[in-house]
């Protein structure tokens, strides 16, 4: 097998195990779309409050919802033994481990991406606004699957690693959520998005060569 | 009568998308749920066929 | 050709063992005795080289498996006190993609076929989760009928088999072994494999 | 003894019974359905200040409705199959469930596409418009969780559980979303009717009311006929049906 | 041993257990404090918006660290055996899960009581408004856990229950969420919290008595 | 006395066993076997009440089991595949908890004499995550030393074993035998159990 088919396999094998838990594909989505329902209850129904608060909430909702999926990505293999015999296969680990990233975004972000223009209504964001969230989302989303990657595999085994994964990764999505947000308010307040998103573009780049080393590092820490 | 022609009923006094887009999904589910329970029976039905048909061929 | 050298391991302030080392040949296996919590497991760790020795040295074919990397992870399957199995995945689905996940292609038709011969036939499509203990077993001990190392390193495979598989596996080992490969295995129960060289290593607590 | 004669017999005495009554259900909803477009869209006047975008009140109304009530009946059915661990009330939950959802789910989309042109907003934070957002996630919640178990008597208890708390709960978030909402702001919009319209209105809202809980009814009755058969396929009356020989 | 030595030997158990895995009692916590600070981040620093909003948020922050523990509250009771022996001990389910339930609060809840006032200063909240809100966490955050333990019980061995509890619990959240953040705006608003408090305290005492009922019952099937 | 008429159990669409029946009296034991997968796990979680029959029914000093609720938990001690230990606490912390959740108060000093005799003296405040796979297995055997119930329902308790301890665990047994106790056990090896009237109950696969 090459390593192309070597990367399909384990992105099949994750999303057939997500689809089997049926609810699980569902209930990321679900839990952005709670969260993002979630603050107008908290805060009260004023338009124009809503509206000014709006990207914030929702790349937070997106932040915390993709966030909480990490547990998810190597916790259970690790308990199995499955991790292990990943780490033994003469299958370089880093290219299981970017197959699982893969599957991570395809399973718990690409979701939130084409739901988001639906809760941005919620909160009557104009149609450019929307555009602007998705195409923000759309970079955003992998960055934060990538990212979180490292944190989840640094916190295996270490018992309570399920709080302490957004210990460590909410810090280092802060520069996602700034960018993100920050490029929905820009268009919303008429600056033009275009810089926000193009730094949120040059962020996930560095990402894609960085994060499956550390998250590959991290692993095999992990397993000692 | 309300409607003074056909064109007239269709664009529901320039409501037409909202009146239609109502109806129309409305409509669509109503018709789609059902569907799709028939088509669940009969999957089940000749899943139980081939099962009975295997153990008598069994026996 | 496996060697180890004045091997130690320290867990806690607790010495496990020190200045351990074998040979271990083509067509000869290891068997592993020891009281509970003598160190086989965490021996057998340090072999396969998920965790690092205290002390010593371990060669394959001559050269340090540190040194080794993809070539001695070939070279070995390990099978621990855990299955590796997605309680979600069928059986079948389990093996296959357990194998892709070593680089080895196993189409569903051959999975079903070595399933078979782990006496899971007709269970293929059962998520694992609903299959019993010593099921379970069985499917993780069918990796061993798709890899292709020469080294196994088994920590007590025999647990939650009936006599049935026992008897299945010994003969799965004694055919490995005639075919020129090697064993390590610990097991608290005694293990007959015929027509091979055993070496008996024994931690004392 | 008799008890669990009567327990066991029921899904099979209760599967030929819904087949023939499921015929009449549909026939009722087809003749409710025309009573009541024909009525919504050729008798019912122009409304004086919505012009002809209420006509949607005639789906909008009926959906919301039956989404509340099929709540209520499914977690009576179910709360009867927890304390008498009997199959088919809790079988009859689970086949109302995804009705139940899709009449929210409208009750959301029809409202959604007449707030737009009658408030100029798809969504606001309304005390009614919550509850039903809250409803329709209650729902989600009990399917996901039924889903989720494979085990179809794990399945029904635990379904059962979360749909009683829920029953408890959709007053509770109703007023609690009413009594927070009027904090802020009057009553959104409100629909203002020439009284001269209210008759055949009120009848057009009614007929299709009426036909959304016939089609409940008769669909209900489809899908727990599957679902019989889908978890007694091993028992005997199912292999001496008709339909199943080979 | 009387009910009450078996109560406070299993709400020492569980806070020895939380204790012991060291990051858990804090990151709960530093959940509350990241979360009620990433908001500032994502929707700017205007003082005025902030303190409009803030009781939506430290609510909505206070109710996901409180679910997001939620699975800790059975899962790992249920995979290790000790769920099966409590169910199999002559001591009452009951009293068992209410200890766990106590426990729960001591870990997950009270220090969030705790720590809100000095978040609702990055807020600029007066202090009366501190009052109201310190208040109504220490009457909201023991109703969480109790309607949470429902949620975490019926997910319980359902695969991919981690995520569904939090689609089932954040409907059933919401009654708690209005009145706590209502409470606190009411407060701000010059309306007087009372209502809203009382209201929250009636809920509580109802969820006192049907919650530990509704989580036994869901455990046992969970054990079935 | 525990007496079970006609137990069936059905696992998806396959009936496991049908029929069962059995009657137990003071001092005698049932030694469970078969195949794996032929239902002997889940039969020993519908003896304790866990799990709900198909069919038959269980009676305890001639009342069923469901009617005497926790009489009957209080009469059996229940030891599956798990060991229902925490890791993070240790051996000592986990003998004692676990006791108080029985509602049995069990102080340190009593708990590391349970402890020494299982062979883990020097492990008491050792956490349960460092111990090994058969020093797990023997920790969780300790409530048997604590248990007062007649009724003992084991499944599997040998596994993990080394010969120590499986001697320990067969004298630990002999004695509760012969003051007049009960017990159930599944095994995959041969059980000898010294003294004692064996019944053996087979489930076919
Ligand atoms: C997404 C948006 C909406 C939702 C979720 C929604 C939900 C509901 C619900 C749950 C009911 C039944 C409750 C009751 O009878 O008290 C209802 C009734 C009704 N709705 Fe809506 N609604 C929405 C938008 C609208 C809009 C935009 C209008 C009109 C401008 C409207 C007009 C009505 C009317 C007239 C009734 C019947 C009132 C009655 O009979 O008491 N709704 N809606
Ligand atoms: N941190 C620690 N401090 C002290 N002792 C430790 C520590 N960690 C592990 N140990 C001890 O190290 C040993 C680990 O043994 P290991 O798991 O390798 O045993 P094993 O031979 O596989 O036993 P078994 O037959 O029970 O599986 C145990 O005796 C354990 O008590
Ligand atoms: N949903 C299901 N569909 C079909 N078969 C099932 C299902 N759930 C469980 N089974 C079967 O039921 C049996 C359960 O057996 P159980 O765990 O009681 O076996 P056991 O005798 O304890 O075996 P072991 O010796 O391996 O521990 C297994 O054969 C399993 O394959
Ligand atoms: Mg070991
Ligand atoms: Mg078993």
């Amino acid at each position: 097998m090459n390593a192309f088919g070597v990367l399909s396999a384990v992105v099949r094998r994750d999303l057939l195990v997500a689809l089997r838990r049926k609810s699980e594909v569902l209930t990321s989505l679900f839990f952005f779309v709670i969260v993002a329902s979630l603050f107008p209850l908290g805060i009260g129904s004023e338009m124009d409050l809503l509206r000014k608060i709006a990207p914030g909430v929702l790349w937070v909702a997106a932040l915390l919802a993709a966030m909480l999926s990490l547990n998810r990505l190597f916790a259970n293999d690790h308990a199995d033994g499955t991790l292990e015999q990943m780490a033994l296969s003469p299958v370089p680990l880093g290219l299981l481990v970017s197959g699982k990233i893969l599957a991570h975004w395809l399973v718990a972000g690409l979701p939130l991406v084409l739901i988001a223009p639906l809760l941005g209504l919620q909160y009557d964001l104009s149609p450019r606004a929307l555009l602007v969230l998705v195409i923000s989302l759309l970079l955003g989303t992998p960055l934060l699957s990538l990212i979180g990657a490292i944190g989840a595999a640094l916190t295996l085994g270490v018992r309570g690693g399920g709080v302490l994964v957004s210990l460590l990764t909410l810090p280092l999505y802060i520069p996602a959520l700034i960018f993100g947000a920050g490029a929905v308010e820009a268009d919303i307040s008429g600056l033009g998005a275009a810089g926000h998103l193009s730094l949120l573009a040059a962020l996930l780049t560095l990402a894609v060569f960085f994060a499956p080393w550390a998250t590959t590092a991290a692993l095999k820490i992990a397993l000692e | 009568m309300t409607w003074n022609s056909p064109a007239e009923f269709f664009a529901m006094g320039g409501y037409a998308f909202y009146v239609w887009g109502s109806f129309g999904v409305t409509a669509l589910a109503l018709l789609i749920e059902p569907m799709l329970l028939k088509k669940r029976r009969s999957e089940v039905l000749r899943s139980l066929q081939r099962e009975l048909s295997a153990k008598e061929r069994s026996q | 050709m496996l060697t180890a050298t004045d091997l130690a391991c320290v867990r806690g302030d607790r010495r496990l063992f020190s200045g351990l080392g074998f040979t271990l040949e083509p067509g000869a296996w290891i068997y592993l005795t020891g009281e509970n919590g003598s160190g086989k497991t965490s021996l057998l760790r340090i072999l396969v080289g998920l965790s690092p020795a205290e002390a010593g040295e371990i060669r394959w074919q001559g050269s340090a498996i540190g040194r080794l990397g993809d070539e001695y992870r070939k070279a070995v399957t390990y099978l621990g006190h855990h299955n590796a199995l997605k309680e979600e995945l069928t059986a079948r689905e389990n093996l296959c993609t357990g194998a892709a996940m070593a680089g080895i292609n196993l189409d569903a038709g051959r999975a079903d076929a070595l399933l078979g011969s782990v006496g899971l036939a007709g269970r293929e499509e059962l998520p694992a989760r609903f299959l019993s203990q010593g099921q379970k077993r069985r499917v993780a001990l069918a990796r061993l009928l798709w890899s292709e190392s020469p080294l196994w390193i088994l920590d007590e495979p025999f647990v939650a088999l009936d006599v049935a598989a026992v008897a299945w596996l010994a003969a799965t080992l004694a055919g490995h072994l005639a075919a020129g490969g090697m064993a390590i295995l610990t097991s608290h129960q005694e293990v007959l494999i015929e027509g091979s060289t055993m070496q008996t290593l024994r931690l004392a607590a | 003894m008799s008890v669990i004669t009567w327990k066991y017999a029921s899904p099979q005495y209760f599967y030929p019974l819904a087949g023939k009554m499921i015929p009449w259900f549909s026939l009722l909803a087809v003749i409710f359905g025309a009573a009541g477009l024909w009525l919504g869209f050729f008798v019912a006047p122009t409304d004086a200040q919505q012009g002809e975008g209420y006509r949607i009140i005639f789906i909008h109304v009926g959906a919301s409705w039956m989404s509340m009530f099929l709540y209520l009946v499914m977690a009576f059915w179910a709360g009867i199959g927890l304390s008498f661990n009997t199959r088919l009330s809790s079988m009859m939950a689970t086949a109302l469930a995804p009705t139940g959802a899709m009449f929210a789910f409208l009750s959301l989309w029809t409202g959604a596409l007449w707030g737009k042109p009658m408030w100029g907003t798809w969504w606001v934070w309304d005390a009614r418009l919550t509850s039903e957002l809250i409803l329709f996630f209650l729902y989600l919640g009990f399917i996901a969780l039924q889903a989720a178990i494979d085990e179809p008597r794990r399945a029904d208890k635990a379904g059962a559980i979360l749909a009683l708390v829920g029953v408890v709960n959709v007053p509770i978030i109703y007023f609690s979303v009413k009594w927070w909402n009027t904090l802020h702001q009057g009553a959104s919009v409100s629909l203002t009717q020439a009284p001269s319209m209210a008759k055949t209105m009120l009848l057009g809202m009614l007929m299709m009311a009426l036909c959304f809980w016939m089609y409940s009814v008769a669909v209900a009755l489809m899908r727990v006929r599957a679902i019989m058969l889908e978890r007694e396929r091993h028992s005997e009356w199912v292999a001496n049906l008709r339909e199943v020989q080979p």
